[in-house]
């Protein structure tokens, strides 16, 4: 299969299912379609999916970040630690955003530099940074920032939606654009699917991966905030466990987790898909573990349905794959 | 006092911390009693996240439950203050929002909390089981708590330990650590036995947690330690009870989670049908529990409370068969 | 160096310096804790790493042939729970049988990973990501709720996790953990002698290779999914025996705690390389760090902080040491010999 | 087995029924028919020679025989009897084995294990003692000597090679096909190849051998089958046969033989390298090439020789010595840096290191310049790409649909071509091509050869690195020598004969050193 047929097969795929699940929704649920719920549906998940985009730059270069939920828990406990001791919220804001940056730059050193798996070292950093988040704000809950700030995360900006939720449609712009069009998007993917060849052909692959950890600890830190944000408190165990929904919503968006492969489109796709079956079960009052269940079930059957309709019918041309 | 008009259809939704604990399904059962009772035509919501999830999770339910106009909402609050963005939107729909078991530490968007014990007491429950089982030469004790983020516990600890440093009858009995089982067995257990290693001359451990007491208790009795160092706190009595008869246990308490359930459901349902202002001094009657009254809670400023209560404690001669 | 080369293989290297850490932080946490060089300390961590070990050894099969199994954790808590409630139903059952429906029932959620990843062609990772959560879920649909207590549990069960088998000096050897033990050195010896464990190495090593010499890639893919979804079978019946109260979140979270002793193991996450003795190696690193740290008397909250930054050392210092070592391997690797006496012929043939 | 009848040391005579019967065999690949009414014969103790250009089918057929691919038509039969070959595992239990044009090895085995695993029973129990003493003695028929404990990883192409040889010849094979085997091997090693190959041959294996060296085809082949664009176009016995008659039916028109490339006047000096090192790798290698001239680097695999290129390319800096580039001295930490002085490295492992295979033809050509195809906003100016690929494709005849598929789908020579056009794409001062014509056949090495005489005559300075003897005689002004790491000296184009660069190579004593 040539690269556009494999596209159209994929995103066809997910824009069926899209499809599916939107139709059972409307006829279950009469709130669905109002525009509370929408505007809800994105906002329960918002941080997630803005993390997402990232993860699927990392992903596509042949490497992972499961330190992102850590990432997201420090950068807000760094925030709660920070604002009670009196520093200025724009101030405590940036230190949050740096301390991401900050995890940026480790998780990168050591994965770009030292040539230490992605995998091993940011499994460390998911346990350490959450560790860290720990550190600072122990078992207490703090909250009480200024009203500005709890608006960011809560009120409604342009129309019904909230900050939170631009922020993710222009990331998503950006970032599409970045892995497509520019050169910079060239190089994720030949560095995913030949990081020798790429070596030898005088790109920086050290510094690309770099770039890619540090945005993703950036970005990884905005998310939290905006969560902190949106929930107007914070605790040691923020956004704990997110990162398998994050890599889940990536990966049933067809990105290859062996780097190389993978495109924007379907990630979008695998994301509204994700978010509107959630949404809809939750509005038929099925209860999270079966949610759960349905969406691993999902993430498996939209992996292997194709692959068997493809098997049955090379079976049946009779040729090899 | 009298009792809330019977057979009003009212959409109830019943949210505990996570699924698959026992004493959240002994409140489910006392619910449904009550449902019954009050022939609400109505099938009553017993929705929860699952425990990896537990945060979001609730505020998604919550969230849902509001888009869906239900007419309450009864939540065990796993999730601090976090969920007071989410319970605030459900109020200001007219939802009546009625917190059990574990409260919302500021008392934003919920209408009154049924409280299962007064935390001051539960406090003082805690202190003289220990001052039964040591003695009144005392000794050094650990408390082994569930996870850092549960208001209710951290509440008990909080109570406990001041009134052992102020009450001079207490003065004898030394709190030596404060540990986290997150309410899983395993971690318990490990935390149990690295709590004896680490204080060699401990002699009791104190677990406010069904899961961590269980735990610690059979880690005391796998390493034969049960002569040297007691367990106590609070636990079902059908999962306690062995510990109770082998000495292991000798005291613990509990409230029936059944009644607490009950209780929640009748106060949510006279708020439901505005026969119950959430407002001091107002009183109710609740079928076979009784009459109750909201007062002032004095465990968080802003919050009303129904207190239920009692404590039962539990020793091995009065064991429920 | 030459005799080095010709005795130790450089996977062998990376399980010394891993035993050397592991010695080094023995012998720091000794000089800092008083009393830490006793029987019990050996025995907390001991029996804390068994049920661990026994699940790495799982994982490390399925790593080997580039594959990530994610639901281990769902497993263990799937088959501790329903082995238990089986138990608690009829005390009657032998031993053995007990842990032939725990080892059964792993098993079988292992063929069903196998199946689809080997046959489905569906990445690993994706399915273990869905199968994590469906086996967890299922678990809670089914247990209604309830705990298995120790009360329900016969004794010999509730018993064995503190029965101590025979002993070494002071040092009594448990069951728990003789069974982790006894895992390790089976299938240490498997992957080193039976060509039929080979092919997990040469699978993760070259999937070309493996196709073009006919090895069957996908049964054996198959099969270590099978054999890693009967250890955490195995580990799920240890935990009912070590814990006795089973909750629905029982296990959870084991899954990283795999891959983490797999990976401080120096099993190469990317196939091909690594050993079951390395993995039980890692398990043992990390479970000395935990409790030693906490006998040290650090902070509950400083816990995990130093807990990883020690994981991304262990992980670091190896990777370093093996590297220097791999150079010096592939360097010396080949010399071909000259044979004056043969000069090429091939230049008749260009005149 | 049929091969038991002639252990006697028989000549082979044609006479003997076939091994191998291939009849009206096709395999078509989306638009390209890779094969069509291919029908092939192999007789026990013969060794037949398959030429063709690239993407002639070669390899395919060689697939469809060893079971990787299915045909889409036509018949094997195996002495006699029809067979459907449907896995590489069944074509080992009928005794065919393969060495394919890139060595497949497990990279984390030891070497022993890489040569054994093949065809141990599953069952079977690793006794590590005699599969080390078994592995050795193979290796030492093949006069290589290679740790047999150590890992396949870091083996040098050639060394892989050997192991290759070994695996293939310790299963006892009736049938032994082998896909440019020599593509990596210095002349050395062919001829223990070659020895090697008629002992089998003697022992009544029937040999299928695809080479791009007509002088090794006539050295070794009975007989010579041509294909083109996927037919036979002719089997003869070799007595019948010419190089000048077989290239003419390989590319259907009349090509001249590898002929010395004119001298050129020298223009003053490029690129001078002193004393240039890496510890433990290579030592004191000095030399000077100068605008225009063609610098050959000869010696046995594992010489050091692309270590020296790598160094010079900064992929792995030298440790000491100075490297000047047009007077300047200059220091190389990247292949950044190299670049940014004008110098290309075109390696000699196109499949990892070279290419990346999944990508479009286009990608590959622009990215070490990527640069140079963006917008101010870093954007890709996707149709300059595609127009520069076009002009390459053109100007070295790369056999594709359309610049778009994906390298990896191209035969092996034309990927050549793409990683050629890709460096010449940076504009290079001084370019360095490590075995640039491996694995390319006639008509597109006389291509590149022509290509490295322009290149040369526009004022590059080029520096070749090749086991190709004829090859490095033919192209180079000039003739440098490394052995083991050391530079044995450097000839000038007189004093260069085949005798005195092998001397020089295997390291008998050479007085005529520079
Ligand atoms: N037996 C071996 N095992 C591993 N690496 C080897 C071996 N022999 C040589 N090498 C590596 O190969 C390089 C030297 O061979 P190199 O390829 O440079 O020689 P060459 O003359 O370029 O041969 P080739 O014709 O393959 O390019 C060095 O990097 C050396 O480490
Ligand atoms: N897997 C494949 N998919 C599509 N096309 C293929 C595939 N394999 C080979 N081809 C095409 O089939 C034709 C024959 O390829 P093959 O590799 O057999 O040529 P070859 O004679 O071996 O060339 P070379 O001498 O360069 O190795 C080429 O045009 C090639 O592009
Ligand atoms: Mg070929
Ligand atoms: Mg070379």
């Amino acid at each position: 299969m040539n690269p556009v047929q494999r596209l159209i097969g994929w995103e066809g795929l997910l824009l069926a299912l899209l499809a599916v699940i939107v139709a059972v929704n409307i006829s279950y649920s009469p709130y669905f379609l109002g525009v509370e719920n929408i505007v809800n549906l994105f906002q329960l998940s918002i941080e997630k999916i803005i993390v997402a985009l990232v993860m699927t730059l990392v992903i596509i270069s042949g490497e992972i970040d499961l330190s992102v939920a850590s990432v997201m828990g420090l950068a807000a406990c760094v925030l709660a630690w920070l604002y009670p001791m009196g520093v200025p919220m724009p101030l405590a804001l940036l230190a949050a955003l740096a301390s991401g940056v900050l995890c940026g730059l480790f998780n990168g050193f050591w994965i770009a530099y030292v040539g230490l798996p992605s995998l091993a070292v940011t499994l460390a950093g998911l346990i350490g940074y959450r560790g860290v988040a720990r550190i600072l704000v122990e078992d207490r809950s703090i909250g009480n920032y200024p009203a500005w700030f709890n608006a960011i995360g809560q009120e409604e900006l342009v129309g019904p939606l909230t900050i939170s939720i631009l922020v993710f449609v222009v990331l998503f712009v950006i970032v599409a654009i970045v892995l497509h069009r520019s050169g910079l998007g060239r190089l994720i993917y030949v560095i995913g699917n030949s990081p020798a060849a790429a070596r030898y052909s005088g790109v920086k692959v050290r510094r690309v991966k770099m770039a890619l950890f540090v945005a993703s600890g950036f970005v990884s830190a905005l998310a939290g905030l905006l969560y902190a944000a949106r929930l107007g408190s914070v605790r040691g165990d923020m956004a704990q466990g997110f990162e398998l929904d994050i890599i889940t919503m990536v990966l049933l968006g067809g990105v290859s987790i062996f780097g190389g492969s993978g495109n924007f489109l379907g990630v979008g796709l695998s994301i509204l898909v994700i978010l509107s079956l959630r949404n809809g079960m939750g509005l038929a009052n099925i209860t999270g573990n079966t949610q759960t269940s349905v969406i691993g079930a999902l993430l498996i059957l939209s992996v292997l349905l194709p692959n068997m309709a493809q098997l049955i019918r090379n079976k049946w041309k009779g040729s090899e794959t | 006092a009298d009792a809330p008009p019977p057979g009003k259809e009212l959409n109830m939704v019943l949210l505990p911390k996570f699924l698959g604990i026992a004493v959240f399904d002994q409140a489910h059962q006392g619910a449904e009693e009550a449902a019954k009772e009050l022939q609400n035509p109505a099938k009553l919501q017993f929705l929860g996240p699952t425990p990896e999830n537990s945060v979001a999770g609730q505020i998604e339910i919550v969230t849902n439950a509001a888009t869906q106009g239900v007419n309450a909402i009864m939540i065990s609050n796993n999730s601090g203050d976090q969920i007071v963005p989410a319970a605030k939107a459900a109020h200001d729909k007219g939802i009546k929002v009625v917190t059990w078991d574990s409260p919302i530490p500021s008392a934003e968007g919920e209408d009154v909390f049924v409280a299962q014990v007064d935390f001051t007491e539960t406090g003082k429950v805690m202190a003289d089981m220990a001052l039964n089982i040591l003695g009144a030469d005392g000794g050094k004790l650990a408390i082994l708590s569930a996870s850092p983020d549960a208001a209710n516990q951290n509440a008990w600890n909080k109570a406990f330990q001041d009134i052992l440093k102020n009450d001079p009858k207490y003065a004898k009995l030394q709190i030596v650590d404060l540990v986290y089982g997150d309410d899983q067995s395993e971690k318990s257990y490990n935390q149990a036995l690295a709590l004896v290693d680490k204080h060699p001359d401990l002699q009791l451990i104190m677990a406010p947690t069904s899961v961590g007491i269980v735990a610690a208790a059979k880690a005391m009795q796998d390493e034969k330690l049960c002569d040297k160092i007691k367990v106590s706190g609070l636990g079902d009595p059908t999962e306690m009870g062995g510990y109770a008869k082998n000495g292991c246990a000798p005291q613990f308490a509990l409230w029936s989670f059944v009644d607490l359930g009950y209780l929640a459901y009748y106060t949510a349902y006279a708020l439901a049908t505005g026969s119950l202002k959430a407002e001091e001094g107002a009183e109710f009657k609740a079928g076979r529990l009784g009459d109750y009254k909201i007062t002032k809670d004095p465990t968080r400023e802003k919050g009303l409370r129904i207190l239920m209560g009692p404590f039962s404690v539990y020793t091995k001669d009065n064991l429920p068969q | 160096m030459r005799w080095l080369q010709r005795h130790v293989r450089p996977e062998q290297v990376r399980e010394l310096s891993l035993l050397i850490l592991i010695i080094v932080a023995v012998i720091i946490f000794g000089s800092l804790i008083s009393g830490y060089y006793t029987a019990r300390t050996f025995n907390r961590i001991a029996s804390s790493v068994a049920i661990i070990t026994v699940v790495a050894a799982g994982q490390t099969l399925v790593v080997l042939t580039r594959n990530i199994d994610l639901s281990v954790g769902s497993i263990v808590g799937f088959t501790a729970y329903f082995t238990g409630m089986i138990v608690a139903a009829n005390n009657g059952l032998p031993a053995i049988v007990v842990v032939l429906i725990a080892i059964g029932m792993g098993m079988a959620m292992g063929i069903v990973n196998g199946v689809i990843v080997a046959w489905g062609g569906v990445p690993s990772i994706i399915v273990t990501l869905g199968t994590l959560a469906i086996y967890r879920g299922l678990l809670i649909d089914y247990s209604g709720a309830k705990t298995i207590t120790t009360e329900s549990l016969p004794k010999w069960l509730v018993d064995l996790p503190t029965t101590e088998l025979f002993y070494i000096g002071s040092i009594d050897m448990r069951a728990i953990v003789v069974i982790a033990i006894a895992v390790v050195i089976v299938f240490q010896l498997a992957t080193s002698l039976l060509a039929f464990f080979r092919r997990f190495y040469a699978i993760g090593s070259n999937p070309d290779a493996a196709a073009l010499i006919g090895l069957p890639a996908q049964r054996m893919v198959f099969t270590a999914f099978v054999l890693s979804g009967a250890l955490s079978g195995l580990a799920g019946f240890m935990t009912l025996a070590r814990f006795g109260n089973i909750t629905v979140v029982a296990a959870q979270g084991l899954e990283l705690q795999s891959v983490a002793a797999v990976v401080v193991g120096g099993v190469n996450i990317f196939g091909g390389s690594g050993t079951i003795f390395g993995a039980m190696l890692g398990a043992v690193m990390i479970g000395t760090l935990e409790q030693s740290l906490f006998r040290l008397g650090i902070s509950e909250f400083w816990r995990d902080a130093v807990l990883g930054l020690l994981i991304l050392l262990a992980v670091a210092s190896d990777a370093v040491i093996l590297n220097r070592l791999r150079a010096l391997w592939a360097r010396s690797g080949m010399t071909l010999v000259d044979k004056p006496a043969t000069l090429p012929t091939t230049g008749e043939a260009t005149r | 087995m049929a091969a038991g009848r002639l252990v006697d040391g028989r000549p082979p005579d044609a006479g003997l029924p076939p091994v191998l019967e291939m009849s009206d065999i096709a395999k078509r690949f989306g638009a390209t028919q890779a094969l069509e009414a291919v029908s092939l014969t192999l007789r026990p103790g013969e060794v037949h020679a398959l030429l063709g250009e690239n993407g002639a089918g070669k390899s395919t057929l060689i697939k469809i025989m060893t079971g990787v691919y299915q045909p889409d038509r036509g018949e094997i039969r195996l002495a006699g009897q029809p067979v459907t070959i449907g896995s590489a595992a069944e074509a080992q239990r009928h005794g065919i084995a393969a060495i394919y044009q890139e060595p497949l090895l497990f990279p984390d085995l030891n070497v022993a294990e890489n040569i054994f695993i093949s065809h141990q029973g599953r069952g079977a129990v690793n006794n590590w003692r005699k599969m080390f003493r078994d592995a050795a003695d193979i290796l030492a028929a093949l006069g290589v000597s290679l740790d047999v404990r150590s890992p396949a990883r870091g083996l040098t192409l050639a060394a892989q090679q050997s192991v290759e040889i070994a695996k293939a010849i310790s299963l006892n094979v009736r049938v032994l096909i082998m896909d440019e085997p020599t593509a990596s091997l210095s002349a050395h090693e062919v001829a223990q190849l070659f020895k090697l190959v008629r002992d089998l041959r003697q022992k009544g294996v029937a040999i299928l051998f695809v080479s791009h060296r007509m002088e090794e085809v006539f050295e070794i082949a009975d007989t010579v089958t041509v294909f083109r664009d996927g037919r036979l176009i002719s089997t003869r016995p070799r007595a019948e046969v010419t190089p000048q008659s077989a290239i003419a039916d390989m590319v259907g028109r009349e090509v001249g033989l590898l002929k010395a490339r004119p001298a050129v006047a020298k223009g003053d000096t490029i690129l001078s390298v002193r004393n240039l090192s890496r510890e433990g790798v290579f030592r004191d290698v000095s030399f000077d090439i100068n605008r225009g001239e063609v610098l050959g680097f000869a010696g046995l695999i594992g010489a050091g020789r692309t270590d020296v290129g790598l160094a010079l390319f900064g992929i792995e800096p030298a440790s000491s010595g100075s490297i000047m580039l047009n007077g300047k001295e200059i220091s190389v930490r990247s292949p950044g840096e190299a670049m940014a002085h004008g110098i290309a490295y075109v390696s000699e492992d196109r499949r990892q290191l070279g290419l990346s295979l999944p990508m479009s033809i286009a990608a590959n050509i622009s990215l070490p310049v990527l640069r140079r195809f963006l917008t101010r906003l870093g954007l890709i100016r996707t149709g300059e790409e595609r127009k520069t690929a076009e002009a390459f494709r053109k100007r070295l005849a790369i056999r594709t649909p359309d610049v778009d598929l994906a390298v990896g789908k191209l035969s092996g020579g034309n990927q050549q071509k793409v990683m050629l056009s890709k460096w010449l794409n940076t504009h290079p001062r001084l370019l360095i091509l490590d075995e640039p014509t491996r694995g390319i056949d006639v008509g597109a090495k006389a291509e590149v050869h022509a290509m490295i005489g322009e290149l040369a005559a526009e004022g590059i300075g080029i520096l070749m690195i090749s086991s190709d003897m004829p090859e490095v005689l033919a192209m180079s002004d000039r003739v440098l020598v490394m052995r083991e790491g050391r530079q044995m000296g450097i000839f000038s184009r007189e004093e260069a004969t085949q005798e005195r660069v092998m001397t020089a190579a295997m390291g008998q004593q050479e007085d005529a050193a520079a």
